[in-house]
């Protein structure tokens, strides 16, 4: 029985749920409804008291969430969709992010938040949101791309002792199947080759991860050979993997489906720059969305975030440099 | 003016062509003709209509939320713009950049909603506030429509507060249809009655029932006059149950049979059109005929978005700023 | 235990020695020995105290907002917490970190503000959550304070209504001291009362005259044990008027004479030693000689700050984590 | 009589409004207080009916500015500190920054942010955000560092038809003087080189540009010649005027206030990379202060920020590189 994104995110919050006392979920809907989508299915019935239904107030979630965790819970909050956690922005920057640097006091929150572009979700319920809390101190970004790190990242976020927002993609929720979760996790902060190649890299990360191979895929026809590396976190950046990737292939595309402007696509392509100028044998390129509103229309929508044919256009553009 | 039978009539007219057109969209949206989610107002139309009828379409502001097709046609939003915009019609207001019920004409007094709940009350006040620099609020109301859930936002408090600061001519209604999604009241807030929210904004507070449609339009008349003649901002409890889903992907089983069966769940388009015809204003023949004729008012509109072209990716601009050069 | 002598008494010392700590950060301001704000609640400091003591010091939660040093004194955080804060010492429980008002100490229940006004609403409701869901929330009570201003946040409307949906055992002051900053009340809100806010939430509201130490201590001692025995969250709001500026920057100006003649703005320190001598609970000469021993007290934890070593950048760790390798 | 920074955006306003029927200010303490800051001085004396007082409600302060600009009016709204501009998060960027591209309406909101650190001001009282807003669609960002872009800037975005956020740093506020306000004002958009230079380029904004400068000319005792360019604004990015310069010294240092993940730095390095690869002799690095909370203690807060020190340390890696 194969396992969804989904279902994976649903499993390791049962186990959690199962496993720590100190594991409880908040967000709206999240009850016996199980969520906007299904995230927390049949968790409440098994958990009552520990599975509960927000009002409408993300503001409050947050600031609830952080009391709770300096009060020895691990509280993990649900976004209806990531778009919403603007209201809760104050919180999560200003107050979890700050409160270990200012007190000493650990702030073992975990935020879920639904994230990404589907057709039709038009520019309230599809963006991404990693800039924001990785750009900020003391908020760690995790960014899963596959099943198993749907899986594994989420049990190790909630294990950290400080504030975690949890990138979910909700194009992956059902689309992306795996036939076991990976029983060997790899740590969180450590990025993965998502697919070996030689002549050039692709960091990216999230549903891109999977846009990505499909283009290197394509380009393998050609003769190509490109990597793809799936960062897994953003904020902590596993440059290592990122810098000896580069050096094997001599080039570089940052992909991202965030807006253009700073962002995870600019990070790396920096820190590439700082750390690995001699390895580069064309100048590091960066894809994106475009810097508008994500439009409602699929045929717009799909044309605003990069697709397997515009990744393959700039990676030629890469490799013919 | 009052609450004539002009008014009466309106309103119910305005509430069948909503209920047919949302209906359609409900079935267009089972077919797959629809991308996205489809939100509908059923048996929140009467109130929210009595909204829309009782302001003025050619002075008055009125920012609908999720569940206020009623509204939009009672003030006159024409119907093909709720049909080019579901059904991604190049040609709709929105151009296929935003959907659904997120549409408007904001130039026409028709803010688009942004889907964050609450946002809607500052934004009002704030165009309310234009009109009184500029000498031009006299006769003016500006209204909009939340749900039992929104007022748990910050937005609300924060807009509802700000709007009674500054005495302004505003209508704010209050849909309490005892969910927010599938989250009921007791899990939302702790007050007995919503209406206890207004006095603690210093707001004149008015509860109704909200599927009977006299006792709507008499609420709604009333507030929306009070605030033209510089009474503040009134705030207007409906009490109803949504007779939907959330949305259309939703079939609402978390719904008691109990609540469905009780006065809250009544369809408030079988009472107005009862209502009506008992008060003499209507027989069931017309309505007949008008049921009729919105059925064919919501096919052709149907019929001619589904012909226009799509958007175009290449023909977009793909500029989010107004002025040149701000891209770079 | 009940409003007892000792608390009584209890309760003035802490007025006392709060009042006493704040003129000398007020001179210190001004003798340019402290950097940056120095925010005082002269003339808060009944309301703030009769909170502090009301409390169990081993077992509830207080987080205090910017004019509560009389709370916090009361609630027993020791005073070199304040004036290693203010001075800049290494040893203060923020090392230089934060400053002022900013410090707090979470483990030991009582949270660091930040500057986002609102916010420890939510931030207290988690703390009691957390307690139920431990099953420690027996007898324990959480408390927090704003100001008048504070109550036009999102923060404060969606904390206190998620606070009164799971009705926890809470109390929040606050202290409406006719000003934010220089913002009067009519420019803040629209309400008559604040207390009128209460009902909107469905929490137990209490108002009361704030320069009045018996009446403080009477509302809030009974606030906090209502909460305690399972009364839901508890709305007290002070009647008072701030007897200094926002902040020592500021002189006030703006603050009618008028209103600094009325009751309002009486001084609760005068009036509470007043009340307790003609109480025959103490005498001139023994609240003389708390001022004395106040002052030296003060004195000292000043003179120990001030030799106290500064943060240093190069000892400092410069982690916003915890956890090991998250910096990368 | 010389003008501050501070007096220039008293003035900017005070001149906006007598000229322009359809500017008002809005914000908390800016009438008969005239702003924790003074920027409104004297301004609702003049005009009581269009200089308000506004409750502490940063989100309706920005809602309300959105509906007054898309009824014919041009609002500014004052963020009494920027570090509260998180409140008015998501009415800035998914309200307003959404609002023209979703509906052809135009929203000419400046929405004024006291930005950046002061000694003692702390974690909450300190904070640069242009990189939160400039990572958004549909917003510009405007960061002054002279008295003269003070002035002309804030006229400027005024006039225009799209919502500004206003970055004016409070460092500057009254230690930066002028005899004269500069009667040529550059348009918005256009950077300028606030210093001439050959071996090195620093690219930067707000009152780094001041520290820029200052290392700039300890390096000149030292022989070297550093270009230190002041965006002016962040988006737009006059990446034109960033090239140039960099084709005349091959090396760059983008430098910054805020938080170091992502954000202008980053966005410069990665263009300049995009756009100038062949044109650098060095690797491009970036300079931004810790990826902590502001500390509230000086000895802290100014280890926190760039310095001159920091800055000519980090000039000397580049020139030696
Ligand atoms: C700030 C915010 N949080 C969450 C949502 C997701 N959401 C959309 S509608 C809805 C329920 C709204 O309930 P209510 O206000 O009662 O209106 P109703 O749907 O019942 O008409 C929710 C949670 C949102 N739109 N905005
Ligand atoms: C969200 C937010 N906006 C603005 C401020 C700036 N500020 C600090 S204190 C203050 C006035 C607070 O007034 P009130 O709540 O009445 O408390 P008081 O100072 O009178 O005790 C303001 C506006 C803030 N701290 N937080
Ligand atoms: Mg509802
Ligand atoms: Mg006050």
């Amino acid at each position: 029985m194969s396992v969804t994104y989904i279902d994976a995110i649903q499993r390791a919050q049962l186990e959690l749920l199962r496993e720590r006392d100190d594991v409880f979920l908040y967000g709206q809907d999240i009850g016996s409804f199980g969520g906007a989508f299904k995230a927390t299915k049949g968790l409440q019935e098994e958990f009552p008291e520990r599975v509960l239904d927000s009002p409408i107030s993300e503001d409050a979630m947050v600031g609830m969430a952080i009391g709770a965790s300096i009060s020895g819970m691990r509280p993990i909050v649900e976004m209806q969709f990531a778009d919403f956690s603007s209201i809760a922005f104050n919180q999560i920057v200003n107050h979890a992010g700050t409160h270990y640097y200012r007190t000493g006091v650990q702030v073992p929150i975990t935020v879920r938040l639904p994230c990404g572009g589907t057709p039709g979700s038009g520019p309230f319920h599809s963006q991404m949101v990693e800039t924001l809390y990785a750009h900020y101190p003391g908020i760690i970004v995790v960014t899963p791309a596959t099943v198993s790190d749907a899986y594994h990242l989420l049990k190790q976020s909630v294990e950290l002792g400080d504030p975690v927002v949890f990138c979910e993609h909700k194009f992956l929720y059902r689309w992306l199947k795996t036939e076991e979760i990976d029983p060997e996790p790899l740590p969180l902060g450590v990025a993965r080759i998502a697919r070996p190649g030689k002549h050039a890299t692709v960091v990216t990360y999230s549903a891109m991860v999977h846009e990505a191979v499909r283009a290197a895929d394509r380009l393998a026809e050609e003769g190509w050979e490109i990597e793809v590396v799936d960062l897994r976190s953003v904020k902590p950046l596993d440059m290592d993997t990122v810098i000896a990737s580069v050096a094997r292939t001599g080039r570089l595309l940052a992909l991202g489906e965030a807006f253009p402007w700073g962002g995870v696509t600019a990070e790396v392509v920096s820190r590439t720059v700082a750390e690995g100028f001699h390895l580069l044998d064309a100048p590091p390129m960066r894809l994106n969305a475009k810097d508008t509103p994500i439009p409602y229309h699929p045929n717009l929508w799909a044309a605003h975030r990069p697709t397997p044919e515009s990744i393959m256009e700039k990676l030629r553009e890469l490799l013919n440099f | 003016m009052g609450i004539d039978s002009d008014l009466k009539l309106r309103t119910l007219r305005a509430m069948i062509l909503s209920r047919t057109l949302e209906s359609k969209f409900s079935s267009l949206y089972k077919a797959g003709k629809i991308v996205g989610g489809v939100y509908l107002g059923t048996g929140q139309e009467a109130f929210s209509a009595s909204l829309g009828c009782s302001l003025d379409q050619d002075l008055d502001i009125f920012a609908p939320l999720i569940r206020d097709q009623a509204g939009r046609t009672a003030f006159g939003e024409p119907i093909i713009e709720a049909t080019r915009t579901y059904l991604g019609s190049a040609l709709g207001p929105m151009k296929g950049r935003d959907g659904n019920i997120h549409r408007g004409r904001p130039d026409q007094r028709r803010p688009a909603m942004i889907s964050h709940l609450g946002t809607s009350v500052s934004l009002v006040a704030g165009m309310l506030m234009a009109r009184r620099m500029k000498g031009e609020l006299d006769g003016v109301v500006g209204a909009t429509c939340v749900g039992d859930g929104a007022t748990s936002t910050g937005a609300f408090h924060e807009g509802l507060n700000l709007a009674a600061v500054e005495k302004l001519p505003m209508v704010i209604l209050v849909a309490d249809n005892q969910f927010a999604y599938s989250t009921p009241r007791e899990r939302q807030f702790a007050c007995e009655k919503l209406i206890d929210r207004a006095a603690g904004y210093g707001v004149t507070g008015t509860e109704l029932d909200a599927t009977d449609l006299t006792a709507c339009l008499a609420g709604v008349w009333k507030a929306v006059n009070t605030a033209r003649s510089g009474g503040g901002p009134q705030m207007v409890v409906g009490k109803l149950l949504r007779l939907c889903g959330h949305g259309e992907h939703d079939d609402g089983s978390y719904v008691a049979a109990q609540l469905r069966e009780s006065t809250l769940g009544r369809d408030c388009l079988e009472i107005g059109i009862h209502q009506l015809v008992e008060q003499d204003l209507t027989t069931m023949e017309e309505v007949k005929g008008w049921q009729q004729e919105a059925t064919d008012l919501v096919q052709e509109a149907v019929a001619t978005s589904q012909k226009e072209p799509k958007p175009d990716p290449y023909q977009e601009d793909w500029r989010a700023f107004s002025e040149e050069g701000m891209e770079a």
